[in-house]
């Protein structure tokens, strides 16, 4: 068992066998009710675009959650750092300077909550709280509300999202790039196993020697550096920064964290659980899209079918457990 | 109770016991780490459903699906890990779930007068029932756990290791209390490690090993110890101290000097030489954990610490990079991981020790742990268990386990026996021989005076924050530390 | 009431303008369908009326996406219809500028794209833009409401603006309007805040807003949708000193005018029937006909709308068009 | 002590004291900025008109987060209540059975949530989160996304709004009424003190003889019951049931109760530290609109007195604490 290699061990363990369940569910449904447009290259590819930005906060999400603490503001300080990359200031420097511009803020954006959350000591749904509603001011000031186009001299960024290599557009590297480095941090390294301490029980996690303010601001700088990496690819995909980005994806990202089996009290999740939760979600979407059902109904279906596979992964656990 | 099994994923911890109690006895249940003590009675309790396995109670078969079944029945209990509402006062929680109330509204005044009540026939009366649970020590915590156990008409009451937070004039409190019941009709089962405790309020004793009973209703004083321990542990284990000597003492590696925190303990002075034990005994609430915590830079406090003749940062960082470790007395609370594996838990304060560049050799770290957990008898032996699956007592050298690792200079051990079964015990204290011996600086609290004497070189006498004697351990008997504790003499 | 069936015309689409032969069954034609949620009643009209556009038609079939307000998701959407092959797309876009790649993908693929409303900045984006003309709401707006000013001679009115959601192009270019026409007759806008299309965000800006002036003369509300949640907010605070205009025309806003004992005295149209519109050109683009009324032989590149101003007077010939919030 | 007035007694404790100094700077402000609107009756008034939908949804979250939950359907359930209570159908009921249409529907949707958690056991953030989209899913295929005014024959419902009693409009005293059961509720009956022992420790109230399950359920019964009487408050302000309705609730519902000083994590709390907690957001809404800010400077303000007024609670915690 130790043997084989890791990812696809996660993907097979025990915990993570409803989430697959459900999806293969979803995809039979897909191949059902549209065989003809579902199963094609494009869609799929189609279904990973869609999935990459928020998949990218997802990573730092659950990096977070599991270290104890929530993050409300991501779609937010996304906003922030698309709309500070965009200003005409930054743009006159280039798309690189544009980028990490984008990661600077987001990270700038993530030092702080964590800062007001482990050294000011204010809850993390307070703090980020505060965080999504002064970004999105922030953005909606610096861009006086407009969204701004990406210039043409820049365009390298919008390539990001049309380049393709081996018929995958560059911008699904970057997230499973992203995916595959937060899995690594997690699992193979100190800064992942004080994550786990430091969500579980923070009072044992200081009396075994773990600095856990410090390592409480790290985490979400981690979150906020993802949400400036996922800030450049809403960009590349929309060829714009607008401070209306990524509104409510606090939710979808948390959702995500959560229907992936990562407790929201901390100490306890996985990466490749929260991916496949976001997934799920995509994937719902996509078979609405597809199916082109236009009421009401699939907001009544999401929610029904959000239950059943939450259901089935718990069937799962419960199997499993006493 | 017969046959009663009890599987869980991979371990089967029960595995057909028998108990029969009766009316007006103490019965003692006793077995090793692991045993299946905690689990049986929390089948009797309603918290576990048995597999297999019938209860008779006074005749008839019963079925307590549920704690509140077994409330229903007629039996309370009192479990190893404290079960209290942190954000509730002391009232609330004795009275949780039978609230003096009528029609839904609660009648508080009524149920702090008879929380005082319970208090003072435990010998509590300074414990208020206004004042909220989450801010008592330990100790006083266990004193509600029982205090709800008693405001119960109980039938049968239900102990798991009710001692092991308490010293020694709460153990005669608590015993004098039993006795009273007992007097009564009521029925008791007892869990305890402390065979001395066993041989005084005992009426008959059930052994469990690996899940079978391997003895019933042996008489509780008559029984010889070694037999007692030889039906446990399948051997013959000396419950000795190590022998003293034998060592050197090296420089001196930890100075305290005038080390203060207002309202807990004052102008505290003591060094710990290399390969030296200090032991530190007090009442309970003398403000020995506190400074702990405080030479452990966990807790603010005035004064001097110095860690080899240099005035180490505050702070725990600082203190574990300069080789300090402290195993809490808490272990829930403060040392474990519950959802991580033994072997997570064991490594966590080492971390760096297992790691390049922030990259863990995971290989090492289990291997380590492996031998660790041998080395202490951690079972079951397999440390990528996650450590909630463990009993209490192995949950307890778990703990201990995590500072043997990446040469300590000192470390600061609260209570390290806490539910440690006898024959693990000697065990353990040799391996703190053994630290000792390599030249680590230990300072010990434990509320059991023989085991500071045994173990210690030197001995701190505390009473009420302060130290008001200190000597060689050879020089003092159990009696007189007690009496210095109790009536502060400093003979 | 709003309860009532709906309303003929947005179930059955406007008359056209005689069409001649055009609506006889033509070449068959798949039309793409992406719109915002429909979590509005501006935006549900809109969707309402392309379906029953669309279904009068034998030789169309509509395809439309699931609504949605995350601009990342209609991408997907409309990558979806591309991948489908339809025949022509129409697409309201949460935001032209952000939709504008996919448009031109869209474009670039074969697919002529009837952009409708929400304007792609790039021409090649789009094959033909119908829309609304919203800095014309805001001039016909502020004329009404001047006029009645002047006439009353006020001097230094408090005029008040309760605009939609903020960061849309289409409410910025509105207050632009609002405040040009003002400037005509001298006035500024003394106030103004943003709700959010909701009955209930205009009630709680509007209650707030009465508060901060206890003396109004004239009020524009940017959407009869939130309008609901206005006028309750004023009957709660009992205030009836001034005059109020509406945006959009829905038909309560219609039905309030025509009372004649409401504060609400006229509403500038921003009408949904750009929908139904939109539908038209896309199946005759896709048959390659024109308007058979123009005497190009194609369809034009752009048509804007006209925003009436919809008053006591002449309320009784748009109630027909008004569309249910 | 214990015999004054309770209510004075819990706003005058400690721990509000940060609350009620946030509160206290607020209105400085506002009568300093605006003497002459400020602290008129009537602004008053419509500040707690304003408050008081929001103010009953968080008298139930409050509960719900002392029990160790969380509800995010909040605002979707109120807008399903408020839409099944002014379909046509009810409607020709009249008033008193279009109220009690909204209050059962809100227990019912409270009733599913819960027996999702604790029968069915769902993480409460996921179960509601599911509630929240099949709710206004729901909501808008009721009321094919239309407004659905109030009639006239039924405006009896909407005179809570218009109709005052000493010059305050009924929806206040309704709001008052709500609070100060609640305040029983949770301090003076088994219901209550259970409720903060099914939050602080689930183990152990179950080992005590509480059944957890069922208490949980009733807490989201509980929260649901305040939705649909939220929903009577708002059909009354709004004259309309629409299904869009409590837009983002649950965050402002969640924050409110958090600042107030509740534990996310369950066991501690006040009723009266969320209504504080939800007045000084209301108040720092009404200073922004009364001194005409726009939205943007807003947000931006918004997040940093947020931020401010938790540090002035924090720091008086900390006073107290040892
Ligand atoms: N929830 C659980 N899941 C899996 N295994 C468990 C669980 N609880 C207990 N066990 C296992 O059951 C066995 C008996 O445990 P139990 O707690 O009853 O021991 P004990 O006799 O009370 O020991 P101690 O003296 O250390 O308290 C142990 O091997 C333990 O690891
Ligand atoms: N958080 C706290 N708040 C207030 N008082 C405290 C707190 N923690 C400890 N104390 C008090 O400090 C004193 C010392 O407590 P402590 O329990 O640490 O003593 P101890 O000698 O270590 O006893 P034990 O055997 O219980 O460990 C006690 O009076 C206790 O009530
Ligand atoms: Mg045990
Ligand atoms: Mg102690």
């Amino acid at each position: 068992m130790r043997g084989t290699v890791p990812v696809l061990r996660g993907v097979g363990e025990m915990r993570h066998l409803g989430l697959v369940a459900a999806l293969a569910i979803l995809v039979v449904v897909g191949l059902v009710t549209r065989p003809d447009n579902f199963a094609t290259a494009s869609n799929l590819i189609s279904i990973l675009s869609l999935a990459a930005t928020i998949g990218v906060i997802t990573v730092g999400a659950t990096f977070v959650i599991i270290g104890g603490g929530i993050d409300l503001s991501v779609g937010a300080v996304m906003a922030l750092a698309s709309v500070w990359a965009t200003t005409l200031a930054t743009q006159s420097y280039g798309p690189v300077v544009m980028a990490i511009c984008a990661i600077l803020v987001g990270t700038g954006a993530g030092l702080v909550n964590g800062w007001l959350i482990a050294y000011g000591r204010l809850v993390p749904f307070i703090a980020t709280l505060a965080m999504l509603v002064a970004a999105r001011g922030l953005a909606q000031r610096m861009s006086d509300r407009r969204t701004q186009l990406i210039q043409a001299e820049n365009s390298a960024i919008v390539d990001l999202s049309t380049s393709r290599v081996l018929g995958i557009p560059l911008l699904v590297y970057i997230f499973a790039l992203v995916v595959v480095l937060g899995w690594i941090l997690l699992n193979r390294t100190t800064f992942g196993r004080r994550t786990y301490a430091v969500g579980g029980n923070p009072e044992a996690a200081r009396l075994a020697g773990i600095d856990v303010r410090r390592h409480t601001m790290l985490l979400y700088a981690l979150s906020g550096m993802c949400c400036g990496i996922a800030a450049i690819l809403i960009m590349a995909r929309t060829t714009t920064g607008s401070s209306t980005h990524g509104d409510l994806y606090e939710l979808d990202a948390i959702a995500a964290v959560i229907i992936g089996g990562t407790l929201l009290t901390g100490g306890r999740g996985t990466i490749i659980g929260s991916i496949l939760g976001l997934l799920i979600f995509t994937l719902i979407t996509n078979l609405f899209i597809l199916n082109g059902l236009n009421t009401s109904d699939q907001l009544i279906a999401k929610g029904l079918i959000i239950v059943v596979a939450v259901l089935l992964q718990r069937r799962n656990l419960k199997e499993r457990a006493p | 109770m017969q046959g009663i099994v009890k599987q869980f994923p991979g371990v089967r911890a029960l595995d057909g016991v028998d108990l029969d109690v009766r009316a007006g006895e103490v019965h003692c249940l006793l077995g090793q780490n692991g045993a299946g003590k905690s689990t049986l009675i929390k089948v009797l309790a309603g918290a576990h459903q048995p597999d297999e396995g019938t209860i008779l109670f006074e005749g008839k078969e019963v079925r307590p699906t549920s704690p509140i079944d077994a409330i229903r029945l007629g039996f309370a209990t009192i479990y190893q890990e404290l079960d209290l509402v942190d954000g509730l006062s002391v009232a609330e929680n004795i009275f949780l779930g039978h609230e003096h109330a009528r029609f839904g509204f609660t009648n508080r005044a009524a149920a702090n007068r008879a929380a005082s009540e319970v208090l003072a026939r435990l010998g509590h009366p300074e414990i208020r029932p206004s004042t909220e649970v989450g801010r008592l020590s330990p100790a006083a915590k266990q004193v509600v756990s029982m205090a709800r156990a008693l405001s119960r008409e109980a039938r049968l009451i239900i102990m798991d290791e009710p001692s092991a937070a308490l010293a020694h004039d709460e153990v005669a409190n608590l015993f004098r209390i039993i006795r009273e019941l007992t007097a009564q009709g009521v029925a008791v089962v007892y869990i305890s490690h402390r065979l001395e405790e066993i041989r005084e309020i005992g009426d008959r004793v059930t052994v469990l090993k690996d899940g079978r009973t391997v003895a019933v209703g042996l008489a509780a004083r008559d029984t010889p110890t070694s037999r007692i321990v030889s039906l446990m542990t399948g051997r013959n284990v000396e419950y000795v101290f190590p022998p003293r000597g034998g060592r050197e003492l090296g420089d001196e590696v930890l100075r305290v000097e005038n080390l203060s925190a207002r309202g807990v303990f004052s102008d505290v002075s003591f060094s710990v030489r290399a390969g030296e034990i200090v032991g530190l005994a007090g009442l309970v609430g003398s403000g020995r954990s506190e400074i702990l915590e405080a030479v452990y830079g966990a807790r603010p406090a005035s004064g001097r610490v110095l860690l080899s003749g240099k005035q180490v940062r505050r702070g725990v960082v600082g203190t574990v990079r300069h080789g300090m470790g402290l195993a809490p007395e808490e272990r829930k609370a403060q040392a474990l991981l519950l959802d991580q594996s033994v072997t997570a838990n064991i490594t966590l304060g080492t971390l760096p020790e297992f790691s390049k560049f922030g990259w863990l050799d995971r290989k090492r770290e289990r291997a380590e742990a492996r031998r660790l957990s041998e080395a202490l008898d951690i079972r079951p032996p397999d440390p990528e268990r996650p450590i909630r699956t463990l009993s209490g007592g192995n949950q307890q050298k778990a703990v201990l386990a995590r500072w043997l690792l990446g040469g300590r200079r000192l470390l600061l051990l609260d209570e390290p026996t806490r539910g440690v079964d006898v024959g693990a015990r000697a065990e353990l204290y040799a391996v703190i021989h053994d630290l000792a011996k390599q030249g680590i600086g230990v300072l010990l609290v434990s509320s059991e005076v023989p085991e500071v004497l045994g173990l210690a070189d030197r001995v701190l006498v505390l009473r009420e924050g302060r130290v008001i004697h200190e000597g060689d351990a050879a020089g003092l008997d159990e009696h007189r530390v007690l009496d210095m504790i109790m009536n502060g003499k400093a003979a | 009431t709003s309860n009532e069936p709906a309303a003929a015309p947005t179930s059955a689409a406007p008359a056209p303008a005689a069409t001649g032969g055009n609506d006889q069954p033509g070449e068959r034609v798949v039309i793409g369908f992406s719109a915002p949620a429909a979590d509005h009643g501006w935006i549900a009209a809109i969707a309402k009326n392309a379906q029953a556009t669309a279904e009068q038609y034998s030789d169309v079939e509509f395809r439309p996406v699931e609504p949605t307000n995350d601009i990342n998701q209609q991408i997907s959407a409309v990558e979806s219809l591309i991948a489908a092959k339809v025949n022509v797309l129409v697409i309201l876009p949460n935001d032209g500028q952000q939709l504008n790649q996919v448009a031109l993908q869209a474009t670039e693929a074969g697919i002529p794209v009837v952009n409708l409303d929400r304007v792609f900045p790039d021409k090649l984006a789009y094959r033909t833009w119908i829309g609304g003309d919203n800095y014309g709401m805001g001039v016909a707006a502020g004329h009404f409401i001047g006029r009645q000013l002047q006439s009353k001679n006020v001097s230094n009115p408090v005029i008040v603006e309760i605009q939609g959601i903020a960061t849309l192009p289409l409410t910025q270019e509105r207050s632009q309007g609002f405040e040009d026409a003002l400037k005509e007759y001298n006035f500024t806008v003394t106030a103004k805040q943003d709700a959010q299309f909701t009955v209930e965000t205009g009630n709680e800006v509007a209650s707030s807003l009465l508060q901060a002036h206890s003396k109004i003369d004239a009020l524009w509300n940017h959407d009869d949708d939130q309008g609901v949640g206005v006028l309750a907010a004023i009957n709660e605070a009992g205030r009836n000193e001034f005059i109020m205009v509406g945006g959009a025309g829905s038909a309560n806003a219609m039905r309030e005018i025509q009372s004649g004992n409401s504060v609400l005295q006229a509403t500038v149209t921003y009408s949904p029937t750009m929908a139904s519109s939109a539908i038209k050109l896309a199946r005759l683009i896709a048959q390659g006909k024109g308007m058979s009324d123009l005497v190009e032989r194609q369809v034009p590149q752009s048509i804007t709308l006209a925003s009436e101003t919809i008053t006591r007077e002449n309320v009784a010939n748009y109630m027909s068009l008004g569309f249910e919030s």
